[in-house]
């Protein structure tokens, strides 16, 4: 490699990509109807709304949020989810009015792919990993979330197998709301820590 | 390795840029980037460790040039060649004659290949925890990272050598990426997440009341 | 800044790359960027600290992947429509005159311009010592550098933040890169070469016998 | 500017740089002529040929060594050097059997220009920035240049406007060299100090 195809007009990624694909199928190691497979896995089976499910549970059932503090993967489990890119290791982090937690991978993009899927572009690019471990008051106010200083702030630098899901701070004025009402209301970017969830339902 | 990609700490990449309402992919050919790798992984052609290392043998301009799925196609390309799966000529040939003949190398299902695969995503097959060895720090104690800077893979970031922390927890034993990245197995060793203040990593320059947790193995550790 | 321009310590560059007969240039084109450049210094449109942190405010990947005289005219570029000299627009609308017709505006000369600016250029105009203030410290003494990551322009690399090292000798007084980068005045202050031990800045990856030697401004420092 | 002009084809920066020429020109600020004479200067009048009688000269004079080494810019000026690139401070660092120097500019590429002229690419780019500081000896073996343990390696890494010139050791067997043909066997490699002098004259 070694930045040879650095100036290479668009197509080309898309050709070799698709070079390689015929290969490792012709070679018994790939087939069409895995490629399609899997990408229906991540298109529509894992994705924010598992991890929002995970939260509105622990919401209303403390003895589940108990059991997803002291061990995540099991947890989760419960819920029916798992499987590859989430480590087997899954520590959940627990906002409060005093706390507040935020994700990061400084040095590739670790993100806990069986509750929040995969994870999006500016999670994976430069400017958040960089800046997040040192400055991650200033990038949540870019964010629109400004803590007070008396807020302490722990950034999660997922450096290995163990990946870490937010657990926001359930909104006030939702004591009337069910569990499959509160799922609504969490956002990935709260289970990231980058935002707060609210009251009001978000724009999907 | 000390390279671009361990970007903890840099500045002047600017603002976080969001996209609105963002699709899981913004291509066709990154979904075939996901699932080639997905798969390979899954067969053990190559493991999660090399695979990382494999981006961050990229070339530094190209690294920051280029996005995720390039990155990941970098590597599988790298690695698949390394590993002997296919030629490069071969992928230089059959490229171009994709080039000539899109047409060319219709669909072609597996049933049975993809049952498996798809077992084995859905059970999962990462890094499990192993009983020993035994950790030697326990939650609370004072470490001191070591300022240590290898060629190769290691998951001890720049900006945290040399630095003094607290051990907050004992996630297990695990594989140690520094060995398993280059064929030298997987020398299994006590993980923990290590918290450091703000001050510690940045000085004057730290924003008050932050922290930062780093899972580090246990050989990037001394007593302090 | 810890942008890409800090180098020092830095990993999978590769070999270094040498040139047999290399030329002084490789292109026309950097000639003319080297002239303007000088002369732009000369007339003191910009100073050499703004220079330097035009440079490294570059894009990261557009840094690594071109020369010299790319960086160089990056920053004349950015500081000559920063300081209002020319207009991004005047330039763009040029650039594509010239494009269509590249007979366009030939050479003018201006024999006192000339006379004038090689004249300074002969007789150098870089920072000079100044008397005051007086140094802090002697040859010999051990200092800390200061672990700081300022935003903006500084001569502190990060390999050597929050390091001990051995005052080596006093150069004299000299304008601050750290203020004279940010249009904050010249702020002059004593300039010291500063030893450095391999082992104190790189731990375990030291390569015996090797010793590191900085010039570092009075406020990197603290005593040790 | 921000990586915008990443992928241009080469034929760009040479009309982007003539335009911003012509408008400095129209503005009064540059003339052709100027571009004439500061390019002369850089090819023609200043280079590793000054260098290399300056170190010569401290071979043969050691009175003058003493001076090159107490100010090396007062000590250059004696033989007409100076003017900008080269700060107003030069200092000059000796090689001995015991101490090996080697001259880097992390941070960009600060280069005595009064003596060695505008420096060579490899000096520049990224490879040998990096490593000059980390691992001086792998880099100098690269470059032909085995240094036993016992000898002290030095790397001066130049990041403010004082500059650096190797006095490199004086070959043995040249003891019958007048100062001139001294000067023909010191290049530019060695007054970075990535090479030795030679008592065979090196090729040009």
């Amino acid at each position: 490699m070694g930045g040879t195809h650095n100036s290479e007009p668009e197509p080309y990624p898309a050709l070799r990509v698709r070079a390689l694909e015929s290969l490792l199928i012709e070679k018994g190691l790939l087939s069409s109807d895995v490629v399609d497979k899997l990408v229906a896995i991540y298109e529509n089976d894992v994705g924010p709304m598992n991890g929002a499910r995970v939260v509105a549970r622990a919401w209303v059932d403390s003895a589940y949020k108990q059991r997803l503090l002291a061990d995540g993967a099991a947890a989760i489990a419960e819920l029916g989810f798992g499987g590859r890119g989430g480590g087997d290791k899954l520590v959940a982090v627990e906002n409060t009015p005093t706390v507040h937690n935020l994700v990061v991978c400084t040095l590739c993009s670790c993100y806990p792919w069986p509750v929040l899927g995969l994870p999006p572009n500016w999670y994976k690019m430069p400017a958040y990993r960089s800046r997040a471990v040192l400055e991650p008051r200033t990038l949540l106010r870019e964010f629109g979330l400004e803590l007070p200083e008396s807020v302490e702030v722990r950034v999660w630098d997922s450096s290995a197998e163990v990946r870490y899901l937010v657990l926001p701070e359930r909104p006030a004025g939702t004591g009337h709301l069910g569990e499959a009402e509160l799922a609504r209301l969490v956002t990935r970017d709260a289970m990231i820590g980058v935002a707060r969830v609210t009251a009001a339902a978000p724009a999907r | 390795m000390n390279g671009v990609h361990d970007l903890g700490g840099m500045q002047g990449f600017g603002p976080v840029a969001r996209e609105p309402n963002e699709p899981v992919f913004h291509a066709d050919w990154e979904k075939r980037v996901l699932a080639m790798n997905v798969a390979a992984m899954t067969q053990r052609l190559y493991n999660v460790d090399e695979f990382r290392h494999g981006i961050e043998r990229m070339g530094a301009a190209h690294y920051l040039a280029s996005g995720y799925y390039e990155h990941w196609f970098a590597a599988v390309e790298t690695l698949l060649i390394e590993k002997g799966v296919v030629k490069r000529i071969e992928l230089d040939v059959r490229t171009a004659a994709l080039g000539a003949n899109p047409a060319a190398h219709p669909r072609r299902d597996d049933p049975a290949l993809s049952a498996r695969l798809l077992h084995a995503v859905r059970a999962g097959s990462a890094a499990k925890s192993e009983a020993a060895p035994a950790p030697r720090f326990r939650a609370g104690d004072r470490v001191l990272t070591r300022n240590t800077h290898p060629a190769g893979h290691t998951r001890l970031p720049r900006y945290a050598r040399g630095r003094h922390g607290a051990i907050e927890r004992f996630h297990g034993v695990y594989t140690l990426p520094d060995a398993h990245a280059h064929g030298r197995g997987r020398q299994p060793q006590p993980l923990y997440s290590v918290r450091f203040e703000g001050r510690e990593l940045w000085g004057e320059s730290a924003e008050p009341g932050a922290w930062v947790y780093l899972d580090l193995w246990e050989s990037y550790l001394e007593p302090a």
